[in-house]
C-alpha cells in the first residue's frame, strides 16, 4: 500500500496579493497491495484482501476468461461475423474485482467495457455474441435481474445507479450497486448530477472509475486538468481515492470496504482505478493516429493477468498444469458458446413492436401489421 | 363530490397514489417544504415523510435519471420539473434511458414514472416559463405523452399515469391551474390513457384540441353555435403519444371539415400530426382544407406580447367560420 | 473538379471556410488529432492549429454552450456531436440559448454557429448510434436544420451553414458518407439554406425525401418510370426548417399525388408536416390521399433488425404504385 | 482577512479498513477585508484595496442605487405595473463591487439577480423595468455591448462565459469575463461542465457564485454535502476560494485578482461569495414557508451596505449631507425612470418575426402576414 504525497497548489501564476488563498491544498490516498511482479507491498499496512483460493481462482479465472474472450470477439469482428465491439483487454481487474466483491443481491451497473465483470456476474458467452451481433437478445440473461445491460450513452448510467441505490435505501434491502465507467465520463454533466445526488442522499453506491488513460483520441490530460480523478469526489464531500487499476486486490479491497460502508449507511465512495486500454477504443478505431506504441507497450508490463498469477502462485494456489487445463477449459468453452452464437433459433422479427409499452395500442398494432405485410411482401419478392 | 380547481385535483391524485402504494415516491425541485412553485404538491411531506418526497437539488438530468434508476428497482417516482422549459435538460435521459429500457431488455428493465411539468403561456411570466413543447417528447418512441384539460381529466389521467408501466409525460396547463373549478368524485378516479375524448357531438365541423387550448376552443365552438346554430363535434385530444387516430378519424369522416387549434409553434406540432393522420384515415370525406390555429414559429415572445402569439377565441372562431364557408 | 464522396466534400468545404474566415473554428470529440471518427475533420489539426480545431472534453452541452459564447464573442464556431443520438444532451442549450439569443436581444447578441451532426442507419452500429430526429431540432423556432444528401449540396450547403448568421443543426447522413463519389467544383461552392430542389421533374406523382433516404427513393422511382414509364418529380428538401412549402405546393398541385420517404419514425415527423403544408395549399389539387413512408414509432431496433425498420426501395416502390394507382 | 482552519476528514462512517485513504483532507482560503462594523481587519494582511475615493464612491452608490431600485421595483409588482422578479436585496456588493473590478471592454455575463452590476455597467434603469414587464426591449442596452441579457435557465450562462473567454484568448484581446451564478447552479451539469472546460483551455473567466444561503426553498446543506462551494473548485484544478459576499471590499479585491491573473493568462478562477437573500425568491414566492424570521434578521445585521458606508465614513470620504443629497439624487433618478417607462413609445407588434432569423424566409413571411391580419381584426373588433 503506498500514499501519494500531498499534492502542491495548483493554478496559474498568481499576482501578488491575496489570491493565493484561492490556492487551496489537498491530499488523495492511493491504493496499491501487489506490486508489478506480484509481490505484496507495505505488507505492515493491511497485506493481501481476505479472500480464500476459490475466491482468488474465480477472480483469476474471470480475468483470464475476460481475456480470451475478447481475443475471440476480435477475431470474429474481423470476420464480419458480429459488429462493433470494444475490447477491454488490459481492464480486467477493474471489471472483474469488483464483482467478486459483490453480492447477488447487489446491482451491477456498467457502461461498455466490463464484459468481463457481466460474464463473472452470470451473462453466457453465446448472448454477449448475441449482442454484439445486433441483438436486444442478448442484452439480458436469466440470473442478470440485478445487471443492468449496457449503457452507451457515457456517464447517463451514473444517475441510474444513483437511483437504484436510492430505491434499495428507501425499501431497507441489504443491498447496494457498483457502477462503473471511464475518464472520460467524468467531464459530463450526468457524472456531477449523480456524484452530488448520490452524496446529498448518502445512497449505498460504489463509484468505479477506469481511468484507462484514454476517451477514444483524448488524452486524460486534456480530458480535465485535475492531476486526478479521485480529487473530484471532494466537491461533493464523497470519500475518494485512487487504486492500481492493474492490481486486482487493490480493485477488490477499496470495493470491497467501499460496499461494506454503503451497506452500513455510510454512502458513496468514488474509486479512480488507473489502469490502461491496451487494444483499439472499439473495432472501429485505430489508435496508431494518436498514441506511441512506447506507451503501450509500458503498459503491457503491467498487465493485470501475469501479475495475479505470479501473486497466485506465489501463494501456492495456482500452478503451470492449472493454467494448462485452465486454458484448455476456456478455450472449449467458447468454442461451444460460438457454436450456440451461430446456430441460435430464429429471431421474432417483430420483436421491438412487442416492447414498446407495456399495454398495446391501436397506433402501433396498425405499424406492426404494415411492417409484417412489408415482410412477407419483401420475402415473397426473394 | 367536490368542486376542485386543477391544482387541488391534481394534489388529490398524487395523495391517493401515494397512500394507494407505497413505492409512489416524488422528487423535484422544491416540492417538498415549500410544496411545489405552484402548490400541487402541497401537503405530501407532511403525510409522507422525506423518504418519499424528495426535495432534489437543482439538477434536470439529475432528477430524470435518478428517478429510472428508482423505478428499474421497482419504485413508481413521479418527477416534477419546475416548468417544461427546464425540460430540454433531461431529454437525453427520457429518450436515452426511460424511452429505451424497456426495448433495450427486452421488457426485462422497465422505467414506470411519470415526469410531470406546468407548461404553457397566459400567466405573464419569464422567458422560458411559457412554451409548449409537447411535439418534442411526443416524438421519442417509448414515451407516452399526456396533457390533461380540467380538473377531473386531471386527477383522472395522472392516476393512469402512476398507474401505468412506461414512462409518462404529464403536462400540465398552468394557464388552467386555477382558472376554474369542477366537480371531481370522492372516489379515486382512473382514465385511459391514449384515448381522446369527444366532448360534443356535431356534424358540420370537428375541433380537436388539448390543454390549455381547450378553453379558447371551447369559447369559440360555444359562439359560433349560438351565432350560426352550426353543430360542432369538439374532440380533447389528452393524449398526445399514442394518439388516438380512430377517434380523430371518425368525427372528420362524419363532419368532413376540422380545425385544430395548438399552443405549440406551428411548424412539426401534434396538429401536423393530425393532418397526416386525416390524410391516411379521412382525406376522401374532407370537404375543406384542414385549418389549424397554432402558436407561430417563434420563440414565445415576452409576456407583454404573448397574448398576440397565443391562439385566442377570435382565431379560433374565424377558423371555424371559414371552414365552414369553404 | 475532382469526384469526392461526402466525407471528402464535407472535409473539403471545412478546409475551404477555415481559409477564408479566421473567425471559423472547429470543435468536438475527437476531431483533431483523430481526424474525428468518420475522418470528417481529417488535416484541420495539421492545417489551422490546435487553437482553432478543438479536441474538447466529453460533454456534448459544454461543447454547444462554450460554441454559443464563442459565437456571441465573433468567432464562427462550428460544432461536433460525435452521433446525432448524442445530441439530445445539447438541447437544452440549442432551444433554451442558440435559438434565442437573437430574439432575447433583438438582434444585438446572435449565435451564427453550425452542429454537425452524423445520423441515421443502415451501418450496422452499436444502440444511439442510428436515429434520425431532425423533427425534433425542426421544431424549435430559431434553428435552421439542413440535410444534405450528396457530395456536392453537402459541401455548399455546410459553406452556407457557416456563414449563415444563425445557429444551423447540419445532419449528415453516415450511410452516404462513403456510399457514392460526385463531381464537385474546384471552385468554392454556396447554396441557398431553406431551398427544396426539384431533381427530377415529372407530372404523375411527386416524390420527397431528404438525406440518407434520397438514395432508396432515387432506386425506387427509377424502377418505377422504368416499369410502367410513368413520369415522377423527384424533390429533394434538403432544409427541413424553414421548409420550402412553395416548392412542395407547387409540385403538388401539379402531380396531385405525393409520396413521402422519411427514415424517421412516423409520428411527428417532416412528412407529418409536408402533409400538413400540402393539405393547407394544395388540397385540392390531391387525386390520392398522401402516402408516407417512414421509420416506426419504435426505438432505432439493434442493427440485426434495423432493415426491417428502414424504409426500402421496395417499400417506397409499393407506395407509388398504390398512390399512382388509387 | 481571515483564513478558515484545514477541513477535517470527509465521509460517512468507515469500517476499519484501508478505506481510510479514500479519506482526503484539503484545504480552502476565506477573505474577508472589512467586519460587520466596517472596521478594516488583519491590516497586516493586506488591508484595503487599492481604491481611490472615487471608486470606492462609485461602488457605495452603485449599491444604494440597486436597493433603491429592488425597493420600486418591489412597489411595482405589487401595484401589478410589471410581471414577476426577483429581488437583490442584501446581494448589492456581490452583484456590484465585480463591475467596479471590470474594465468596459471585459464581458459581463450575468444570471437574473445582478440588476445592481447591470446598471453599474450602464444599462439605465427604465430599460430594466421595460424587461420586468415583458418586453425584449429592457434586454440590451447601448454600451451594454459585452453585458449579456439575463440568463434564465441555471448554469447555462456559464458555459457561454467560458466560449466568450476562449474566443478572447484567441483573439488576443486583453479582456476577461466576470459570470455570476447562484448556489443552486452548482448542481446543474452545466456548471460541471463550464468549470472543466475553463479550466481545460485556461481560459480567461472569473467565476463568481452568490452563495445566498437559498435555491428557492432548497437550503444551501441540502444543495450539496460539500462544506464549501469554493472546493469544488479542487475538481477542475482551479483555484478556488471563499470569500465574505457581504464585503465589498473583499469581492472587489478577490475579483480584481482573478481578473489580473486571467487577463496574463493565468486561467480562470472560482470565487464562492457567502451572502444572503434578504427578500423572497421572487415576487412568486413566500419565504416564510421554508426559513425563519430569526435566520433573516441575523443576516440584515451583516448587510453590506451600511457595512461599505461605516467604511467610507472612517475614512473620511462620506458623510451624512452626501448620503442625504444621495438618496434624494437617487429618488429623483428612479422617478423619471418610472416615467420613462410609463410614457415608453409603442412597441411594434410584430417585432418577434424580425428577429428568429437574420434572413427572411417565405415561411416565417406567411406567419407574420396571418399575425397581422388577426391583429387588425382584433383590433377593428374591439
Ligand atoms: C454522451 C456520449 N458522447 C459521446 C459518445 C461517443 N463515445 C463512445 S466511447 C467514448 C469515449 C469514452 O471514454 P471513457 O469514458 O474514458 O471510456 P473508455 O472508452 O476509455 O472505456 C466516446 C466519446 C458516447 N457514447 N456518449
Ligand atoms: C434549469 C433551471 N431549473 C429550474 C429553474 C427554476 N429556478 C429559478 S431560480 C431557481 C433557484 C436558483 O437558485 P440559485 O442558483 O441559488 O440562485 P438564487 O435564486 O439564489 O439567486 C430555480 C430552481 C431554472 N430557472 N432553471
Ligand atoms: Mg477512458
Ligand atoms: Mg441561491
Amino acid at each position: 500500500m503506498s500514499v501519494d504525497s500531498a499534492c502542491p497548489a495548483a493554478g496559474g501564476p498568481i499576482p501578488p496579493g491575496r489570491l493565493e488563498l484561492a490556492d487551496h491544498t489537498f491530499h488523495i490516498g492511493h491504493l496499491q497491495v501487489l506490486d508489478e511482479n506480484g509481490a505484496l507491498i507495505a505488507k505492515d499496512a493491511g497485506g493481501a484482501p481476505d479472500l480464500n483460493p476459490d475466491q482468488l481462482i474465480r477472480l483469476y479465472r474471470g480475468m483470464v476468461l475476460a481475456r480470451a474472450v475478447d481475443d475471440r470477439l476480435l477475431k470474429l469482428q474481423r470476420q464480419g461475423r458480429i459488429g462493433t465491439f470494444a475490447p477491454a483487454t488490459g481492464q480486467e481487474a477493474v471489471s472483474c474485482a469488483p464483482v467478486v466483491a459483490m453480492r447477488p443481491e447487489d446491482w451491477f451497473v456498467g457502461s461498455f467495457r466490463e464484459l468481463g465483470g457481466r460474464l463473472l456476474r452470470g451473462e453466457p458467452i453465446d448472448r454477449s455474441f448475441l449482442y454484439y451481433n445486433g441483438h436486444e437478445e442478448g442484452n439480458t440473461f436469466d440470473g442478470g435481474e440485478r445487471t443492468l445491460p449496457v449503457a452507451v450513452i457515457i456517464a447517463c448510467q451514473m444517475l441510474h445507479a444513483v437511483g437504484i441505490a436510492y430505491a434499495m435505501k428507501l425499501k431497507g434491502e441489504d443491498a447496494a450497486v457498483v457502477c462503473f465507467f471511464g475518464d472520460g465520463a467524468t467531464s459530463e454533466g450526468d457524472f456531477h448530477e449523480a456524484m452530488n445526488f448520490a452524496a446529498v442522499w448518502q445512497a449505498p453506491v460504489v463509484f468505479v472509475c477506469a481511468n484507462n488513460h484514454w476517451a477514444i483520441s483524448l488524452p486524460r490530460e486534456k480530458q480535465t486538468r485535475s492531476r486526478t480523478l479521485a480529487q473530484k469526489a471532494i466537491a461533493y464531500e464523497m470519500p475518494g481515492l485512487q487504486v492500481d487499476g492493474n492490481d486486482a486486490l487493490a480493485v477488490y479491497q477499496a470495493v470491497h470496504e467501499a460496499l461494506a460502508r454503503a451497506r452500513a449507511g455510510g454512502g458513496p465512495t468514488f474509486i479512480e482505478a488507473v489502469t490502461y486500454r491496451l487494444r483499439m477504443h472499439t473495432t472501429a478505431d485505430d489508435p496508431k493516429r494518436y498514441r506511441t506504441e512506447e506507451e503501450v507497450k509500458a503498459w503491457e508490463r503491467r498487465d493485470p493477468i501475469p501479475r495475479l498469477r505470479k501473486y497466485l502462485a506465489a501463494r501456492g494456489v495456482w500452478n503451470d498444469e492449472m493454467q494448462v487445463n485452465l486454458d484448455e477449459e476456456i478455450r472449449k468453452e467458447i468454442e461451444e458458446a460460438v457454436k450456440k452464437f451461430e446456430e441460435a433459433e430464429d429471431f421474432k422479427p417483430d420483436a421491438p413492436f412487442d416492447h414498446v409499452f407495456g399495454i398495446p395500442h391501436p397506433r402501433l398494432e396498425e405499424q406492426r401489421a404494415d411492417f409484417l405485410a412489408n415482410l412477407s411482401r419483401e420475402q415473397g419478392h426473394e | 363530490m367536490s368542486k376542485l380547481n386543477m391544482v387541488q385535483a391534481i394534489n388529490l391524485a398524487l395523495h391517493e397514489e401515494m397512500a394507494r402504494d407505497q413505492n409512489v415516491v416524488c422528487l423535484g425541485q422544491d416540492i417538498g417544504v415549500d410544496g411545489g412553485v405552484f402548490r400541487v404538491t402541497e401537503g405530501l411531506l407532511a403525510k409522507f415523510g422525506a423518504e418519499r418526497v424528495l426535495d432534489t437539488p437543482l439538477a434536470e438530468s439529475g432528477i430524470l435519471g435518478s428517478a429510472i434508476g428508482m423505478a428499474i428497482a421497482g419504485l413508481r417516482p413521479v418527477a416534477e420539473m419546475q416548468f417544461s422549459g427546464f425540460a430540454y435538460l433531461m431529454l437525453g435521459q427520457l429518450e436515452g434511458n426511460a424511452a429505451r429500457y424497456r426495448a433495450r431488455s427486452q421488457g426485462r428493465f422497465t422505467c414506470p414514472l411519470v415526469v410531470r411539468m406546468p407548461y404553457g403561456g397566459g400567466v405573464r411570466a419569464l422567458e422560458h416559463h411559457s412554451e409548449s413543447h409537447e411535439a418534442t417528447f411526443a416524438h421519442v418512441p417509448g414515451v407516452k405523452v399526456v396533457m390533461p384539460s380540467a380538473p377531473g381529466n386531471a386527477r383522472a389521467l395522472l392516476a393512469a399515469a402512476i398507474r401505468d408501466p412506461d414512462p409518462v409525460v404529464f403536462m400540465e396547463p398552468k394557464r388552467s391551474y386555477r382558472a376554474f373549478r369542477e366537480e371531481v368524485s370522492d372516489e379515486p378516479e382512473v382514465m385511459e390513457i391514449g384515448r381522446a375524448q369527444v366532448l360534443r357531438e356535431g356534424s358540420d365541423l370537428t375541433v380537436i384540441s388539448w390543454g390549455a387550448m381547450m378553453r379558447p376552443a371551447l369559447q369559440a365552438v360555444g359562439e359560433i353555435e349560438e351565432q350560426r346554430g352550426a353543430s360542432l363535434e369538439l374532440i380533447d385530444l389528452l393524449t398526445i403519444s399514442p394518439m388516438d387516430g380512430e377517434t380523430i378519424a371518425a368525427s372528420v369522416r362524419k363532419t368532413g371539415r376540422c380545425v385544430i387549434v395548438q399552443e405549440a409553434p406551428f411548424s412539426l406540432g401534434p396538429a401536423s400530426e393530425i393532418i397526416a393522420t386525416i390524410n391516411d384515415k379521412a382525406l376522401l370525406h374532407l370537404e375543406a382544407p384542414v385549418k389549424r390555429i397554432t402558436g407561430y414559429d417563434l420563440t414565445v415572445p415576452y409576456f407583454s406580447r404573448e397574448d398576440m402569439y397565443l391562439p385566442s377565441p377570435g382565431r379560433v372562431r374565424r377558423a371555424i367560420e371559414e371552414t365552414l364557408d369553404f
